[in-house]
């Protein structure tokens, strides 16, 4: 299973080419290309016996350094000189050479100073370190991904499942609100997370949502985020009595 | 004990809400005394020479928080964020952005609750304009983005929102689930 | 000045974001002048003496963050681990870092490899933006780093990335021929 480690180590045959240069201590600039190839090949080779997913990537590397070997073997045509340049490793060359800077970037990076990792801020809402009530944010903020991304998402729910399965699944807005609020009575603060951890169905997922939306529609629950990608909270506007209020007065929610 | 003092400092600083002194001596793994002695320094500290942050007992516990004295100015900063959108929100203005011209009752088929709340205030942020009205019958309104909505998101124009393709092509688990292109 | 210098010190306490110095400006209603040196006095003394708290430059504005030589006790604090950047995460970052505006299938070419699952992580980690979309035929998307991406390796701006040795323009043919384009 050696080789299986190795290529999680390399994030794509660049990489690995760059790992053949270094361990046979070859000049980048004059790759021993007949050998280079043989253990690439010899790589994806095992690769294969392991039945792992060698992705197209790698295969295509591997056409391109058996096309590079056949030109460096081969006479060629003065035609095909001109139009490829003098040394058929040229391009190989180049793209080794910038892949090894960003790679060398990307390690310069790691060893800055990381938010969450290294450094802290603190957590929760700022409003909270305010000594008076602070009027309630229940907001977040947006980047077009963002934007792009929830039509997607409903798009995606909408077209396969909302309309159609909600119905035949009996699943109802109303009850998730009530479950949800039964949750809020017991704990004031709850993290987004662990409403939809438990193995639910994508339509169940749909209807919680739905039911948070209303829940904040209704300024019973407040939805928080720090920042855009962190922890996302429930906490209750509401008193414990008008969660309670909710769980049985299905009636006046008229969902399903 | 400086290093002492750094430690709760920050610990106090990052937790974001009250600590104990407990809790403290556990996170910090110092004698409670000497953790009460620190607290008691910084808190002086921070109360002395005009600082914009107390350390204050609260809920049995300490945290960092602003000056009473101070909330007319701070709370101008708390106006400021107002300029962010709820979920709620960011689902219609999707909706509207990659659907207008388009009608109430369609935002609220798609996304299965009621709207009107939501559609007053992005009107109310400027986000939104009314295109028109749609010939069926109530004859009703027709939402679609505003000039505002380019500039917030910097486009040139609507032919510059991301395709929903595009943003599928990043994931190829969601492109068999996409046969709403968008129109 | 000491009033001025408490109410910056809430202000950059209390905002959790990074403020820049136009915002406090206009937040304190003071000069920017003033501003710069009640801050500068301010970061020169939570440098001194053994604070866990630093006053940093960051994202085109100001934050108080953890020292991080503190690090190994506020992790303490944290409940789950955090995600790391994988390697082919930092890979795909630094070639946008450094060459943006810049496309899914520049991406593509320099890394060697299929991009579309780390460009999505990377987008919601809200590390990226879209900058907008490339005036070739497909008009696909250009990629940029966003302001989280500063804030989260304690950046002031761009030009404060690390410089890399050799660090030349790519040959401009070889973005061009992108052989990845189709996959």
């Amino acid at each position: 299973m050696t080789v299986d480690i190795k290529l999680e180590k390399f994030s794509g045959p660049l990489d690995l080419l760059l790992h053949l240069i270094k361990s046979q201590e070859m000049d980048i600039y004059d790759i021993r290309i007949v050998e280079i190839t043989e253990q690439y090949l010899k790589i994806i080779d095992q690769m294969k016996q392991l039945d792992l997913d060698v992705a197209g990537e790698f295969l295509v590397m591997a056409a391109q350094l058996i096309h590079i070997k056949s030109r460096m073997l081969l006479p060629v045509s003065e035609e095909l000189a001109e139009e490829e340049g003098d040394d058929p490793r040229a391009e190989l060359v180049k793209r080794l050479l910038e892949y090894q800077r960003y790679k060398q970037a990307a390690e310069l990076f790691d060893q800055l100073p990381q938010l969450e990792r290294d450094i802290f801020l603190p957590k929760g809402d700022g409003a909270d370190l305010l000594l008076e009530d602070a009027p309630q944010d229940t907001e977040l903020t947006i980047s077009l991904f963002q934007l792009a991304n929830a039509f997607h998402q409903l798009m995606t729910h909408a077209a396969t499942e909302v309309f159609h399965e909600v119905v035949r699944e009996n699943l109802s807005v109303t009850d998730y609100i009530a479950m949800i609020s039964r949750r809020l009575i017991e704990h004031s603060r709850i993290s987004l997370r662990d409403f939809f951890q438990s193995g639910y169905q994508r339509t169940e997922l749909v209807v919680t949502f739905l039911a948070l939306l209303e829940l904040t529609r209704m300024r019973m629950i407040k939805i928080e985020q720090v920042t855009t990608f962190s922890e996302v909270w429930l906490s209750r506007l509401a008193t414990t009595d008008q969660l309670r209020r909710i769980c049985p007065a299905e009636e006046a929610l008229d969902y399903d | 004990m400086t290093e002492l003092r750094a430690v709760i400092e920050a610990f106090l600083f990052v937790a974001g809400f009250p600590l104990t002194l407990d809790k403290l001596a556990d996170l910090a793994e110092a004698d409670k005394l000497d953790i009460k002695e620190v607290i008691a320094g910084l808190s002086e500290e921070y109360c002395r020479c005009h600082r914009g942050i107390r350390l204050v007992e609260v809920a049995g516990g300490y945290q960092f928080r602003s000056d009473p004295a101070l909330a007319p100015w701070l709370r101008r900063l708390q106006k400021e964020r107002v300029q962010r959108l709820s979920a709620a929100a960011l689902e219609t203005l999707a909706i509207i952005a990659y659907r207008q011209p388009v009608t109430r009752a369609e935002i609220e088929y798609l996304r299965g609750v009621d709207s009107g709340g939501v559609l007053k205030t992005l009107l109310e942020r400027n986000l939104l304009r009314i295109l028109g009205k749609k010939e069926v019958p109530g004859r009703p309104l027709l939402y679609g983005t505003s000039r505002y909505f380019l500039e917030l998101f910097g486009l040139k124009d609507l032919n510059d929102l991301p395709t929903l393709k595009e943003f599928a092509a990043l994931d190829p688990e969601l492109v068999e689930a996409l046969p709403l292109e968008s129109s």
